[in-house]
């Protein structure tokens, strides 16, 4: 007996402190972060970032996993934004009174109840028919939200406004420090939260669930239920995520719910990488700086993302946070290092490379919308000629000798990737 | 006292075809029974009807004097009978342990619970750890069951199975595909495992059947032409035509 | 009409097959034996192409190492691998018609043929072959290859699985492929088939050739038998 | 010295591109023109207007108005979708109250939504062009005078600018020629519709002779072309039926068919001035019209505020607005009116035509020409419903 | 009522032959490669661009052949360099991938061709009234489209039921190998589907550009629509994704024809209702406004009564 409680699983046996340090340090990141990025422009990307980290997180509870590929996330998301945008107006108007940054409550709760009501019948299958179900309820939600104008507002949508109702501690919300900190709050708590729930039977069911549903319900486990409380549960954090986008933009519409929503959603998650727990939240974290960081240097700003997401799907399956996991082999033998040097010999063309792509497409871009006559461009600081002989010869020579030295740099990439990843020399195996 | 399962005129058809066509076979609480026939008999079909997996057409099926017939996989199992596959059926994605917790979730009582931490559940991953030290899996607990070796898989596939502790353990050719060396490991574990519970399987290889069981019916063309012990099976001359065969000439 | 010489394959890094040299001849049914993991499946899959090749393969006469393998079923070789591939999702009747390489040419197998031989198949003729038992896939998989109207076949542990009776009819069918002018180049395991049908064996040992002979040689030969078949 | 940013919100992509983009460039051309080029305001500080694309969404909008409001710019401009500028002119209300070192001002050169003057009004907005009801009352008075009108189709986009035009329809027809039945009053989803031919079929079926639409942008193009396709001749009462690609599908089938109640003109063009600036404004943009002259009025008005208080503070600029008089280079009178903020101008009726065009659009030969012309006097409608909260100074 | 009844008919026949001929190509692709693509209405937009641009230099007839022919080739090369390379990393991976590749295609062509609607016409030559019946006319170009439609769909059900190449791709998709060492070229026969499905998507676009409009939102409006319809006409059959079609299409001219509400309906009962109530929209809710989620409706109910659609027989 004592022979076995020493194999028991480790997760068990970790002390407690080393599991809390990660969330010591997410919490001090929260709190750290507006003190680096002070400005408005900073505050406004990462209160959308914090709405997003929750939004896909809710999405990765049903994508990966459970498995359910779903077009419609943004419904909760939605609902979520209206029940709280509308809460807000009864508060301002009087008709009750409530902390208003506690509002995302109820956007969890309508998020919540359509979960359990559309869930019911669409948890009832997996795959292609949960996918195209989701589909039909998103847009079927999203064309709904046009015609009942008294609950969506129509093509406006509704807004709202955050300052009303019982302040915190004097603080009534109206800067958007305040609403950083809220939705900090908000997205540590929640954030902890879908990381239990992985932790928890029903999570680790809607693994297997994901993996092999026949034989789920060979174990006592009807698939369907357990995708149900997937479902619920992913729901009611998206219909939270809305309620701080409602405190945050005061001002909920039909795309909050509508597809294009749900698009984006399935694209941070799976950038960042389904497989993994904090996949989404890298992905999140990325999308939102791409567009609100590059939107403000580039017009053609979802072109790249566009580049980015499909060479994502089609090179790193495992998405952004999958090519740092690769290294965790490495690192564990400590021979991370060995790869700094290759990586940036093989780096540095690369991006020179990537630069002159980006480059071509700007200056190609500039050329056609810019008024007749008009030539004169900046790129990343550089102000050249887009009609100039030297502009054109310059990109050329990034991108062809970029290229070229990328290229010739990769066997010794791929030599220092296996020599760092091979395993140490068998030692005695630990007895079978 | 109550058979551990009872099948009585139980009957499938696909489409026009009838495959079980009035199976009555009882197999008493305790028991290791075999299932023999020649292939497409339609033995994994009764293993599928019995566990829920396909609907009967006809006929009941009884645990412990209880009609399960067309219950859902997941009810029948809650009943205590639980099942591995011909074709390995694992989730290949999940570790090792993840696969053998899985399989003993619901009767610890947890069900769709999502207030308990599992990691936190020290009897539950206790139990989880015993089971893989029987199925010699400890060294491998943490690697993802996908990766495993065909015979690794086996063993977990029957490791899920009989994780639960449910009483009626049904395996579908446990020792398909393994080696003379790997088979013989297989035969042990599965005879420590089914330690005083009962146990239907069904088997192509002859050792394995009468090493193991203590009756063993066969099934040709959906009927059950003989059911008694190894000896008279082995020497029955209906057995010997119908499906052993040229056994006799190696 | 096979001719292999020198041929290695490698999966990753490890060296399978280290020099296979041996020949199939014209009508000739041909049987390669050997312990578990010694290659035997390997070979007919580097033959197929399925697993790069490095050596010399030649099919009457011309060199087909290194062809795609649509290319190399084209040439006149079929095979019929060891795990029961069906394909799952199409009826019995749908994977026959899968085997055959071009519809306008009459082959010496005709849909019947295969009826004939296992009237099971005709019975489950439109059902899905992934819900066939494990033995009635082997006979497809058998039938459909042959559709295909092959010179040569290579056979990979057709009796796997199989109960006794089955195993006996399909030795049978082995025969009556060879009379119909096809050659046969045969992985077995069950000594017994191979020694009853052969016209010539080959052992296996690791990686390349150990013993070559008739059934009758083989038979008297224990010390191969001991050393280089048995368990 | 430096300059004056002036944010451009509107949508320069999406269904509604077309007159977001024609828009911009007119105000960038007005700016240039108009006031950098007489010298910049105060002393020498140029206007610089800054687009911002919207996707015409209102959630859209104030992400465009948060990044503008970081981008330090203290004046936005918006016009496309009264459902935008709704959203709009609460976020500025909102964040002007927040902060008050910090404030902004909208110009609201073409959201004609009636309640953005009334019960929405709001010190910081201001609106340049004429409102719906305005605008309705001079089309309506048109087809009161023609006595062959006896059945009359509605057709709009759903939002409130599309359901302000139909409720003054309804309103003003009523009042001036009860007789005239309204054989249908109907919305339809804005900027997504892709075939009209099934609204065509039945505003034909319903045997109207005259429609009346408030729709613009993509929609207009659709409506234009499945009314041309299905052969129906009655007459359409439109705001927008004219320029960025409207007038070109229109082309002969709507001759003399299609009349538009606007504010400014074109033809004959009114003053030489405004011919000159027409010309000079097609030979920078060749493939674009001057189709929202309101545009210019707004900046050069806004020029104006700042010269007059030499200050870039935009509540003392806003203050400075209030009640504004200046003679646009069309020559006509207009004021802004200190209750509600809605500039007074006169209006003009226009048809659709290709005989007398001195100035066409979409390169077509086409245009329009002014019939008749409202005075600012006579087509008021005065405000109702507006309290406005003016800063304590 | 009878010119309305006629006309809507007309209408809706035309409405779902175009729709049909945008699911035919997805239809193709995925009961022959399983692979749902996401970037179908994409490549018929490409279709409608790119006969813009040659129509322009080369008319209108020119653009009809060669445009589809340009897509259906860049079908070829999505084929071999993406999906094929992202074939391994199984269904979702390869979902989520003709996803991104319709974001990136909008992108793209927003980059070439800018963000306003593009000036394609129809030919001169069909512009006319065909007939005109009740004073309403009916254009010639509608015909051309009808005609057009029925066109393909005889042609794909002779291609589809004729030939083989649906089994040898079906049994490629999951054993590859296998159906290669059978003796059939797999990679040829996967880009030479993917390709014609495109291609009929490009048709679609060279035909629709003119009447429907040529703008980068174009493939966005019909995308979810045509999925619609293959998902309710039962994935993979033809005669499947013909009907719905063609039930959707009548549904949404129908709906908008006829003007009747919830109100009308209480109105029958006797029923009235609190104008200020929260529910109102509820009570004045009419054909014509809810004609746009009518498809969708559909679509949630069929799947949850008939999982595998109209004509169907699998789910997936
Ligand atoms: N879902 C199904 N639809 C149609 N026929 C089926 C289905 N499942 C099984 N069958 C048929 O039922 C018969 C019995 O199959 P089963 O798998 O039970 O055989 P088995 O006795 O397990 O054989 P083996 O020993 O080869 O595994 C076979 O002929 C098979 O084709
Ligand atoms: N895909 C693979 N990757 C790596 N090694 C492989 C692979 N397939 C086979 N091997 C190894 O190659 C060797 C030869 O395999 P092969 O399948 O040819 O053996 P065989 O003689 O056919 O034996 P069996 O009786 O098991 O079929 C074995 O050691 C096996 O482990
Ligand atoms: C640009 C304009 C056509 C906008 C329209 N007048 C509205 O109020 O919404
Ligand atoms: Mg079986
Ligand atoms: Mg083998």
């Amino acid at each position: 007996m004592s022979e076995i409680s020493k194999t028991a699983s480790p997760a068990t046996a970790r002390p407690l402190m080393k599991t809390l340090l990660p969330w010591i340090g997410f919490f001090i990141l929260l709190l750290a972060l507006p003190n680096i990025f002070s400005s408005n422009v900073g505050l406004y990307t990462m209160n959308l970032m914090g709405i997003f980290v929750i939004f896909a997180l809710s999405y990765n509870m049903l994508l990966g996993q459970g498995g359910m590929l779903s077009f419609g996330h943004a419904v909760y998301f939605g609902l979520g934004g209206f029940m709280s945008v509308h809460f807000m107006n009864y508060i301002e108007d009087g008709d009750f009174t409530f902390p208003m940054y506690l509002i995302p409550i109820f956007g969890g709760l309508i998020g919540l109840v359509f979960g359990i009501i559309i869930g019911s019948f669409s948890t009832r299958r997996a795959g292609t028919v949960f996918a195209m179900i989701s589909l039909g309820v998103g847009e079927l939600m999203a064309a709904s939200s046009l015609i009942f104008v008294a609950f969506f507002g129509g093509e406006e949508g509704v807004s709202g406004d955050r300052t009303t109702g019982p302040d915190l501690m004097g603080i009534n919300f109206g800067q958007d420090i305040h609403i950083y900190y809220l939705i900090a709050g908000w997205v540590f708590v929640t954030v902890a939260l879908m990381y239990l729930f992985s932790r928890t039977p029903a999570g680790r069911m809607a693994n297997a669930v994901r993996d092999n549903a026949e034989r789920a319900e060979f174990v006592g486990y009807s698939q369907r239920k357990v995708r149900f409380v997937s479902f619920c549960a992913s729901g009611f954090f998206a219909g939270i995520a809305g309620g701080l986008f409602a405190l945050n933009f005061e001002i909920v519409t039909e795309e909050n719910l509508n597809a294009l929503t749900s698009g984006t959603v399935l694209l941070m998650a799976y950038i960042g990488g389904v497989g993994f727990f904090i996949g989404p939240i890298v992905g999140a974290v990325i999308f939102t700086l791409l567009q609100s960081i590059l939107s403000n240097y580039t017009d053609i700003w979802q072109l790249y993302v566009g580049i980015l997401f499909v060479l994502t799907v089609m090179y790193v399956p495992q998405g952004l946070t999958g090519i740092f996991m690769m290294h965790t082999a490495a690192w564990r033998m400590r021979r991370v290092g060995s790869l700094i040097l290759p990586y940036l010999r093989a780096g540095v063309p690369a991006l020179a490379m990537l630069t002159g792509i980006a480059a071509f497409l700007e200056t190609i871009h500039h050329m056609r919308s810019s008024v007749e006559g008009e030539t004169a461009m900046s790129m990343m600081g550089v102000d050249f000629d887009s009609h100039s002989f030297v502009a054109w010869i310059v990109i050329l020579a990034l991108v062809v000798v970029g290229g070229y030295l990328t290229r010739s740099q990769l066997p010794q990439l791929k030599e220092a990737w296996e020599m760092a990843n091979k395993p140490p020399a068998q030692r005695e195996g630990a007895g079978s | 006292m109550t058979a551990a399962i009872e099948l009585q005129d139980l009957r499938k058809s696909f489409g026009p075809t009838e495959i079980i066509r009035g199976v009555n076979l009882s197999i008493a609480d305790g028991e290791r029974h075999a299932i023999i026939g020649p292939n497409g008999a339609g033995k994994s079909t009764l293993f599928h009807l019995i566990s829920g997996r396909y609907n009967v057409s006809g006929g009941t099926v009884s645990l412990h004097g209880e009609n399960i017939s067309n219950l859902p996989p997941y009810e029948i199992y809650r009943k205590g009978l639980s099942r591995s596959f011909q074709v390995t059926n694992i989730f290949p994605n999940m570790s090792v342990f993840e696969n053998v917790r899985c399989g003993l979730m619901w009767v610890h009582d947890y069900k769709y619970s999502f207030w308990h931490l599992i990691d936190r559940q020290k009897e539950l991953n206790e139990r989880t750890a015993e089971v893989i030290e029987e199925i010699g899996l400890t060294s491998r607990q943490h690697i993802p069951a996908g990766v495993l070796t065909y015979a690794e898989q086996r063993a977990l596939e029957i490791g899920i199975a009989a994780a639960g502790g449910a009483d009626v353990i049904m395996l579908d050719e446990p020792t398909a595909g393994m080696s003379h060396s790997e088979t013989d490991q297989a035969i042990a574990l599965i005879r420590k495992i089914t330690e005083g519970r009962t146990l239907v399987m069904v088997e192509h290889d002859m050792g394995v059947v009468f090493d193991l069981a203590d009756r063993i019916s066969v099934l040709v063309y959906g009927e059950i032409i003989a059911s008694d012990t190894p000896e008279n099976i082995r020497n029955s001359k209906a057995v010997q035509e119908a499906y052993l065969g040229a056994e006799a000439e190696e | 009409m096979l001719e292999v010489t020198d041929l290695h394959a490698f999966y990753g890094k490890s060296h399978i097959l280290q020099g296979v040299n041996f020949h199939v001849g014209e009508g000739e049914i041909v049987s390669l034996l050997g312990r578990n993991g010694v290659g035997r499946s390997t070979t007919i899959k580097a033959i197929m192409g399925e697993v790069p090749p490095h050596g010399s393969i030649k099919f009457r006469g011309e060199e087909i190492s290194g062809l795609k393998e649509h290319e190399i079923a084209h040439r006149g070789l079929g095979y019929v691998p060891e795990n029961r591939d069906v394909f799952p999702g199409m009826t019995v009747r749908q994977n026959l018609i899968m085997g055959i390489k071009d519809m306008k040419k009459q082959g010496r197998w005709a849909m019947e043929d295969m009826f004939k031989m296992f009237p099971n198949l005709r019975e489950r003729a439109d059902v899905d072959a992934g819900v066939l038992s494990g033995g009635e896939q082997q006979m497809l998989t058998m039938c459909r290859t042959l559709m295909g109207d092959p010179d040569l076949v290579m056979i990979d542990e057709p009796t796997e699985g199989l109960a006794p009776k089955i195993v006996a009819q399909v030795g049978d069918l082995l025969s009556e492929i060879a009379k119909r002018g096809v050659s046969i180049l045969l992985v077995e395991q069950k000594l017994a088939i191979a020694l009853r049908i052969s016209h010539r064996l080959y052992v296996m040992g690791h990686g390349h050739m150990v013993y070559e002979g008739t059934p009758d040689e083989l038979k008297a030969n224990e010390q191969i038998r001991k050393e280089w078949l048995e368990v | 010295a430096d300059t004056i940013k002036i944010a451009f919100i509107d949508p320069l992509s999406g269904p509604f591109a077309a007159t977001g983009t024609s828009g911009f460039k007119q105000a960038q051309f007005a700016a240039d023109m108009l006031v950098n080029q007489k010298g910049g305001v105060i002393d020498g500080k140029m206007f610089e207007i800054v687009g911002f694309d919207n996707k015409i969404s209102p959630k859209e909008s104030l992400v465009q108005l948060k990044r503008a409001i970081g981008e330090g710019i203290h004046y936005i401009m918006q016009g496309n979708s009264s459902g935008v500028a709704n959203a709009l002119t609460d976020a500025v209300k909102k964040h002007n109250d927040r902060n008050p070192d910090d404030l902004v001002l909208f110009m609201n050169y073409s959201a004609v939504d009636p309640a953005l003057t009334n019960e929405k009004c709001n010190f910081w907005h201001f609106r340049f062009d004429a409102n719906a009801n305005i605008k309705m009352n001079a089309l309506t008075d048109v087809i009161a005078a023609d006595d062959s009108i006896k059945k009359v189709y509605i057709i709009g986009q759903d939002y409130s600018f599309g359901k302000a035009v139909a409720a003054g329809a309804v309103k003003y027809l009523g009042e001036k020629r009860p007789d005239i039945e309204i054989v249908g009053n109907e919305l339809h989803p804005i900027g997504k519709v892709k075939d009209f031919t099934p609204y065509a079929t039945k505003i034909r079926a319903s045997e109207a002779d005259a429609i009346i639409t408030g729709n613009w942008g993509a929609d207009m193009v659709g409506l234009a072309k499945a009314i041309g396709d299905a052969g129906i001749e009655s007459p359409v009462y439109t705001y927008y039926a004219a320029n960025d690609g409207i007038t070109k599908t229109i082309g002969a089938s709507g001759k003399d068919k299609i009349r538009l109640v606007h504010e400014g003109r074109v033809n004959p063009p009114p003053t030489d001035e405004y011919k000159a600036y027409h010309m000079a404004f097609k030979e920078k943009y060749p493939e674009a019209d001057i189709s929202q002259f309101r545009i210019a009025n707004a900046l050069v008005m806004l020029a104006n505020a700042m010269n007059q208080t030499k200050s870039t503070d935009p509540a003392k600029v806003a203050m400075a607005l209030e009640g504004m008089e200046y003679t646009t280079i069309q020559g006509d009178k207009v004021v802004m009116r200190a209750e509600d903020h809605q500039l007074m101008q006169p209006i003009s009726i226009s048809v659709h035509t290709d005989e007398n065009i001195i100035l066409d659009a979409d390169n077509s030969g086409y245009g329009l020409v002014t019939e008749k012309t409202i005075s600012a006097a006579d087509a008021d409608i005065p405000p109702s419903g507006c309290n406005m909260e003016r800063p304590a100074s | 009522m009878l010119e309305l009844i006629f006309f809507s008919l007309l209408n809706g026949v035309v409405t779902g032959l175009l729709l049909f001929m945008l699911a035919s190509g997805l239809t193709l692709i995925f009961s022959m490669m399983g692979v749902l693509n996401f970037a179908h209405a994409s490549f018929y937009m490409l279709g409608a661009y790119f006969a813009y641009t040659i129509s322009i230099y080369l008319g209108f007839w020119v653009g009809l052949i060669v445009a589809p022919i340009l897509v259906g080739l860049l079908g070829a090369v999505v084929e071999r360099y993406g999906l094929r390379y992202v074939h391994r990393w199984g269904h979702v991976a390869e979902l989520i991938f003709t996803f991104g590749l319709a974001f990136l295609i909008e992108e793209v062509v927003q980059f070439i061709w800018g963000k306003d609607t593009k000036a394609y016409h129809e030919p001169e030559i069909l512009q006319f009234p065909l007939f005109t019946f009740f004073g309403q006319n009916f254009p010639a170009y509608k015909a051309f489209m009808l005609v057009i439609s029925i066109g393909i769909f005889i042609l794909l059900l002779l291609i589809l039921t004729r030939s083989r190449v649906g089994l040898i791709i079906q049994a490629a998709i999951h054993k590859p190998n296998m159906t290669a060492m059978l003796g059939h070229n797999v990679p040829l026969v996967f880009m030479g589907v993917f390709g014609v499905g495109c291609a009929l998507a490009g048709l679609a676009g060279v035909i629709a550009g003119p009447a429907l409009g040529t703008f980068p939102g174009m493939a966005f409006v019909l995308g979810s629509i045509v999925f619609v319809i293959v998902v309710v006409g039962g994935l993979g059959s033809l005669t499947g994704a013909f009907v719905a079609s063609l039930l959707i299409g009548l549904l949404q001219t129908f709906a908008i024809a006829l003007d009747y509400s919830v109100n009308d309906l209480l109105q029958l009962f006797n029923i009235s209702f609190d104008a200020d109530s929260a529910l109102r929209d509820l009570w004045t809710l009419s054909l014509p406004q809810i004609a746009p989620i009518l498809p969708y409706l559909l679509l949630i109910l069929i799947l949850i009564f008939r999982p595998t659609g109209l004509f169907g027989n699998r789910e997936t």
